[in-house]
């Protein structure tokens, strides 16, 4: 724990399974909780080289603005996933294919 | 002070545990709260990077805001009363293969190091130089990231009332 | 940490022997029961008074029979009758999520116990974020009863869950921004802190402050505290007429005395934090009464404004769920705004 | 005190802002935002002024500035300076805006674009003590442009009349001369001195930077601006048109603040006059006040006379500028302000009453003409008593304000001519005595058909009323502040201001052209200025009751009959009544001069440059036509092959497009994974 190297394989474990999530879960809003788990891991991150690195606090400034637009996204992609589960009675992205082709 | 890094370590065991289980779980609302587990863990080990201001954001966005947000949409987007309910999935191995690349490029890049010298802040509390930070030197970042949470806050609003637009 | 293991060693100094990590397991295992034993006898305690309230305030006797005097152990009986009670799981819940429910909600309330300042030297952790600490366990809260909500697989604990949690949410904002003007005007979110710049008589309690913008403040908080804690006039989530119950209609014995509990803490801790916040905690009304000690003033105010909620609730009607989210989106969120912009104007101007 | 100064200047503009956006949907269309705004600007600068009272120090300043312009060597900066000349300034614009707020109120009740003539007044009244403020040139420069604006949009106010319109835009152009010239003055003064900041540029001039002619037309060149702002004489044309604007306005703008800008620009600047400078300020000032005296005494629109007598007054202030007198025409400026305002604001008073008397009995005549009124003392006793002390102050009677700054401006004149060996100097106090008879003949004039007689007009007599207390409270304000004791306190000597507050505050800026060549630009001894102030006062209380006693022979006791003797000296007469013909002569001149040549261009225009360009298309269009031929064959069956190529390729390719957004997410991954590996090996 002194040292930044548990921190960063935290992050990068939780950056992996979030990734895993986005590409896994077929339902919208588990999509999205993994967008959550990378956006945390990337805050780790920052947070991490804060401490380790001699450059102020800015880490801390930059995880502060992730989580605000952590929290933009989120309120966003709910509110179109809603509207998508109005319209078709489905939030499974598979079959919102109507980009295709 | 070994009981710290016991702890430091059962923080990172269960955050990392949790977070496994949100990418794996069956069931997408066991995902959802095991979400919150993982974020609690994540303030957990900001406290001992010894950023404490982050650490209560933290929860307090993610597990009050963020998180509750997601279990709405899961629960307004499910079947309630089907508890068995179990989550579609993509095929198992190509999201693993996807999960290892990522995996590769980050073992790669973490294996690179070090990219600076590295040192052991002290602990200080941070709120009031954040607060310095954000109104002198991030001025226009912050403000730019409350006109982009006003501008979510109004389209989250109009996409979800759009019911109302055939009215 | 450290303050609560030196207690210890002064109390004992044998103790000292031992290796850290056990000292320190043990301390807290021994904070964390004294704890749960003050929850538990504060809410025995807060049950009997609500009954005794309600009574007088209705002009009847409440409970005379158990116990002999004034039927002093009603409660002790009914916490008896909870325990024995048969725990039932319902057959379609979600058997992990129903069972971690409970303690979530518990284990949150004694979470916010921590940064409660009793005395001048007796907080269990000064957090240098204390206020906002316990704004982020309090919505910690809000997962734990939804997950209870949804694991009873009951439509009318899904309902209370859901009601609850907008509730929560929506009163967390002006709780949040009443709060805001308190640190606005002590320049600190250390709980001691905010306790110690209200140094002096009872006119410098900050609810005098700026007067009368603070107390306005202040009304804005307990309004949006009683919210927080689903009491009267604010508990929709559990209106019995409508819901049962509310999301812990399936619950029953031990786990239900959890949330039993957790709801009598969370009244303890709102008052608390306003006496902290607004009543000068532990700070006597005049500073001649300095010998009679801190706990016994901090206890006392945030058990008047227990009292408080108590005698609201058997004085007011429940709102409407419209009227409730017009209650705290329309009126005390746009005036908590203005607050802030008022005390932080007339805070600029006097420079 | 810069934080105070700051929250007067800007909470104007903050309740312009309010009203501009938010204005129509108020409760009451705003007007208490923008008067309460200006009301604590006036608390505010009434702070200031008590502490710069309790101060009692003639020499206190302070400063402060900000990086406003920087490009490598180029650094402007923009500040506050605040010192007595400046603090009385924000007490007389704020008291006389405040005033005025209210009293709109009152005046236009109704008016279907009341939000938007309070908004303007804040606009004003921001600019205004902008003005005042800033210690640069520059920003003096841009807030004069900005109070140009106001009253540009305030004299257009009811713009739906053409005569209103077509005022403001003379007004506008007008200004835009004087300021051509004041922009001049500004380049000048830039490019020697490098500087616009006040103090830069005194030090500029002590040290010789800019001396000489060049100095002295730097002097003139920015007067210039004066003379457009302070309408003097030859740009004073447009200050009498400027009265379509609604009444407040008048007041405030035409005749208590803005004009008054000129002065304040003079004053603030006098320390760079030269000799010859200071003698062309003096004698168009001087000219003017005695020239727009004598054109008051036949004008019948109440507010034209009022006009003239503005321009007349700011002739003296100049003139006191000019002569050296600095302190005495500022502080005809402070007491004008007051005394005039009132006198606008009455006269509003009337005007008002005249114009519902109009409605009632559906008479469609001039409601300003003096010629229908009469005997109004009975029915307005209090318009009628505050006007009387206004118009014993303009016409420099003791025991009143104007009496004692224009005494000083008379005894200054006076002082000046003795000084000088060239007896010509002495047209100066000739003009200023002149137009002192003239003052209080026509002042008078105007009280004693207004108010004093037999009704001219019965029908509307009757329905005259006095206005609401909204209205009348401000002129009683402003008469008890045109009242001596205000500005003799602490020694209460109704004949001289010597030993007051304000002599002693207000000191004369230190000359840098004094300090550049050595010796004083103007030296005026001691007893000289005893002996002239002595003289002056007599003379000047003998013409003033001179004035007094002509009106009420000829208007009121009817001694001498008014028609004959206009018969008697009726070219005078025309001349006086026309203006001078000053706006014939310039539509002549100018106008005309600028038509012919608008013409001469045009017919250039039309002929010989846009034959070139004809001749160019011909050229042109030709050559494209081959070219259109090439382009059609050529390189339209390469696009055409492209296309084609790409859409085969794109039919093909397109399968990859499953519309499904993980596949995309591997496929950047896949690409990542790529590029490090390159990168990497």
């Amino acid at each position: 724990m002194n040292s930044i190297i548990p921190y960063l394989i935290v992050g990068a474990i939780v950056f992996v399974l979030g990734i895993f999530t986005i590409v896994y879960k077929k339902n919208a809003v588990g999509i999205l909780m993994g967008v959550e788990l990378v956006l945390n891991s990337v805050n780790i991150n920052f947070i991490a080289f804060a401490k380790f690195v001699d450059t102020g606090i800015h880490g801390q400034i930059i995880s502060i603005f992730v989580i605000i637009l952590a929290a933009a996204e989120a309120a966003i992609a709910l509110a179109i996933i809603l509207n998508i589960y109005r319209m078709k009675a489905t939030v499974d992205v598979t079959q919102l294919n109507k980009m295709k082709h | 002070m070994e009981m710290q890094e016991v702890l430091f370590y059962a923080i990172m065991a269960f955050t990392i545990f949790s977070a496994v289980i949100v990418a794996f779980a069956n069931k997408l609302i066991h995902s959802a709260f095991a979400l919150l587990f993982t974020f609690v863990g994540f303030a957990g080990l900001y406290i001992y990077l010894s950023a404490d201001f982050l650490a209560v954001t933290q929860i307090i966005i993610y597990v009050g805001g963020i998180l509750v947000l997601i279990l709405f949409g899961v629960l307004m987007t499910q079947d309630i009363y089907d508890v068995k309910a179990i989550a579609a999935h993509n095929p198992l191995l190509l999201s693993l293969g996807g999960g290892a690349f990522t995996a590769i490029i980050i073992a790669v890049l973490i294996s690179k190091k070090p990219w600076f010298t590295l040192l052991n802040k002290e602990f200080a509390p941070t709120t009031a130089t954040i607060g310095k930070l954000i109104l002198y030197e991030y001025l226009l970042p912050f403000e730019i990231a409350s006109i982009l949470l006003l501008g979510a806050l109004i389209g989250a609003v109009y996409l979800a009332r759009a019911e109302d637009k055939d009215k | 940490m450290e303050p609560i293991l030196k207690l210890f060693t002064d109390l004992l100094p044998g103790l000292s022997q031992l290796p850290y990590w056990l000292l320190a397991t043990l301390a807290a295992l021994i904070a964390a029961l004294v704890l749960f034993g003050f929850i538990a006898v504060f809410a025995l305690f807060a049950i009997w008074l609500e009954r005794k309230i309600s009574a007088h305030m209705q002009d009847r006797l409440g409970p005379m029979e158990v116990g002999g005097w004034h039927g002093w152990a009603q409660t002790i009986a009914d916490t008896l009758k909870l325990l024995m009670k048969e725990d039932i799981i319902p057959e379609k819940a979600d058997r992990i999520l129903f069972k971690l429910a409970p303690m979530i909600v518990f284990s949150v309330s004694i979470a916010s116990f921590v940064v409660l300042p009793w005395s001048r030297d007796f907080i269990p952790a000064d957090l240098n974020v204390g206020l906002l600490y316990i704004l982020s366990i309090s919505s910690l809260a809000v997962i734990g009863i939804l997950m209870g909500g949804w694991a009873s697989n009951n439509k009318w604990s899904l309902y209370g869950a859901m009601r609850s949690v907008a509730q929560i949410v929506s009163y967390e904002i002006p709780i949040s921004l009443s709060l805001i003007t308190v640190i606005l005007i002590t320049g600190t979110l250390s709980m001691q802190g905010i306790v110690q710049s209200q140094q002096g008589n009872f006119l410098s309690w900050n609810i005098f402050h700026y007067f009368p913008f603070m107390f306005v403040a202040f009304v804005i908080y307990f309004i949006a505290s009683l919210a927080e804690v689903n009491r009267t006039p604010f508990d929709l989530p559990e209106a019995e007429s409508e819901l049962v119950a509310g999301f812990h209609t399936e619950y029953s014995g031990m786990r239900f005395a959890f949330f039993f509990l957790a709801e009598y803490a969370n009244m303890f801790i709102v008052s608390a934090i306003a006496a902290t916040a607004f009543l000068g905690g532990w700070l006597p009304p005049f500073s001649f009464l300095d010998f009679i000690p801190g706990p016994f003033w901090f206890f006392g105010k945030a058990l008047f404004l227990v009292f408080v909620q108590m005698w609201l609730r058997w004085t007011l009607p429940r709102l409407r769920v419209d009227q409730l989210m017009y209650t705290s989106w329309k009126v005390l969120t746009p005036f908590s705004f203005v607050l802030i912009l008022i005390v932080s104007f007339w805070q600029l101007l006097t420079l | 005190m810069i934080t105070l100064a700051l929250y007067i200047w800007l909470l104007p503009l903050l309740a312009f802002t309010i009203q501009i956006f938010l204005g129509k949907r108020l409760p009451r269309k705003g007007d208490w935002v923008s008067v309460s705004a200006i009301g604590i600007s006036f608390a505010l600068s009434l702070i200031l002024f008590i502490r710069m009272l309790s101060n009692y120090s003639p020499d206190f300043q302070v400063t402060a500035s900000v990086p406003w312009i920087n490009i490598g060597q180029f650094k402007i900066d923009m500040g506050i300076y605040i010192d007595n000349f400046a603090i009385v300034m924000l007490m007389v614009v704020t008291t006389v805006s405040f005033l005025v707020h209210v009293y709109s109120i009152g005046y236009m009740a109704g008016d279907p674009l009341y939000n938007r003539f309070f908004a303007y007044l804040s606009l004003f009244s921001f600019s205004m003590l902008g003005l005042v403020l800033f210690d640069n040139l520059f920003g003096i420069f841009v807030m004069w442009e900005l109070v140009g604006i106001c009253s540009y949009l305030l004299i257009g106010y009811y713009f739906e009349k053409d005569s209103a319109a077509n005022a403001g835009k003379k007004a506008f152009i007008t200004n835009r001369i004087g300021d051509f010239g004041f922009l001049l003055g500004l380049l000048v003064v830039f490019t020697a001195i490098g500087s616009f900041n006040l103090s830069d540029v005194y030090q500029g001039v002590a040290q010789g930077k800019l001396s000489g002619g060049l100095l002295t037309a730097a002097g003139i060149l920015l007067f210039c601006g004066a003379i457009g702002k302070s309408a003097q004489f030859p740009l004073h044309v447009w200050l009498p048109d400027a009265m379509e604007g609604p009444t407040p306005v008048s007041a405030l703008i035409h005749a208590a603040t803005m004009v008054a800008a000129g002065v304040y620009l003079v004053a603030r600047i006098s320390f760079m006059l030269s000799f010859d400078a200071m003698l062309v300020v003096a004698y168009i000032g001087g000219f003017t006040a005695l020239f727009a005296a004598t054109i008051a005494i036949t004008q019948n629109d109440i507010k034209r006379v009022l006009a003239y007598s503005t321009i007349s007054q700011l002739g003296y202030m100049i003139m006191a500028m000019g002569v050296g007198a600095y302190s005495a025409g500022f502080f005809h400026l402070v007491t004008h302000a007051m005394f005039k305002a009132g006198l606008f604001l009455g006269s509003g008073s009337v005007i008002h009453a005249m114009h519902h008397a109009m409605e009632k009995t559906n008479v469609h005549e001039d409601p300003n003409d003096i010629r229908l009124m009469g005997g109004f003392k009975n029915k307005m006793p209090a318009t009628y008593i505050t006007f009387l002390v206004f118009t014993l102050a303009i016409s420099g009677i003791p025991f009143f304000s104007g009496f004692l700054s224009k005494d000083a401006i008379l005894g200054g004149t006076l002082a000046f001519a003795m000084s000088q060996s060239n007896p010509v100097h002495y047209l100066l106090p000739f003009f200023g005595f002149t137009a002192a008879i003239i003052t209080a003949f026509y002042m008078f004039r105007v009280v004693i058909k207004t108010f004093y007689g037999e009704p001219k007009r019965p029908d509307l007599y009757e329905h005259i009323h006095e206005s609401p207390k909204v209205m009348t409270v401000p002129l009683m304000v402003l008469a008890s502040l045109s009242i001596f004791i205000f500005y003799t306190l602490p020694s209460f000597n109704p004949i001289s201001a010597e030993q007051g507050w304000y002599e002693q505050l207000i000191e004369k800026p230190a000359s840098a052209v004094s300090a550049q060549l050595g010796y004083p630009v103007l030296e005026i001894s001691e007893q000289i200025e005893h002996s002239a102030h002595v003289n002056g006062m007599m003379i000047s209380i003998l013409f003033a009751l001179t004035g007094i006693a002509l009106a009420f022979l000829f208007y009121f006791w009817k001694k001498v009959d008014v028609e004959a003797l206009t018969e008697k000296i009726k070219p005078l007469y025309t001349l006086s009544y026309h203006k001078y013909f000053f706006d014939e002569l310039y539509n002549a001149t100018v106008v005309k001069g600028l038509l012919a040549w608008n013409n001469l261009l045009a017919w250039f225009d039309s002929n010989v440059i846009d034959g070139i360009v004809n001749g160019s298309a011909f050229i042109m269009r030709h050559f494209s036509s081959f070219t259109g031929k090439f382009d059609l064959g050529f390189i339209d069956g390469l696009v055409n092959a492209v296309g084609d190529l790409t859409q085969d390729v794109g039919q093909s390719v397109r399968k990859i497009q499953t519309g499904q957004v993980q596949y995309y997410i591997l496929g950047a991954l896949a690409g990542l994974v790529l590029i490090i590996v390159t990168v990497l090996i």
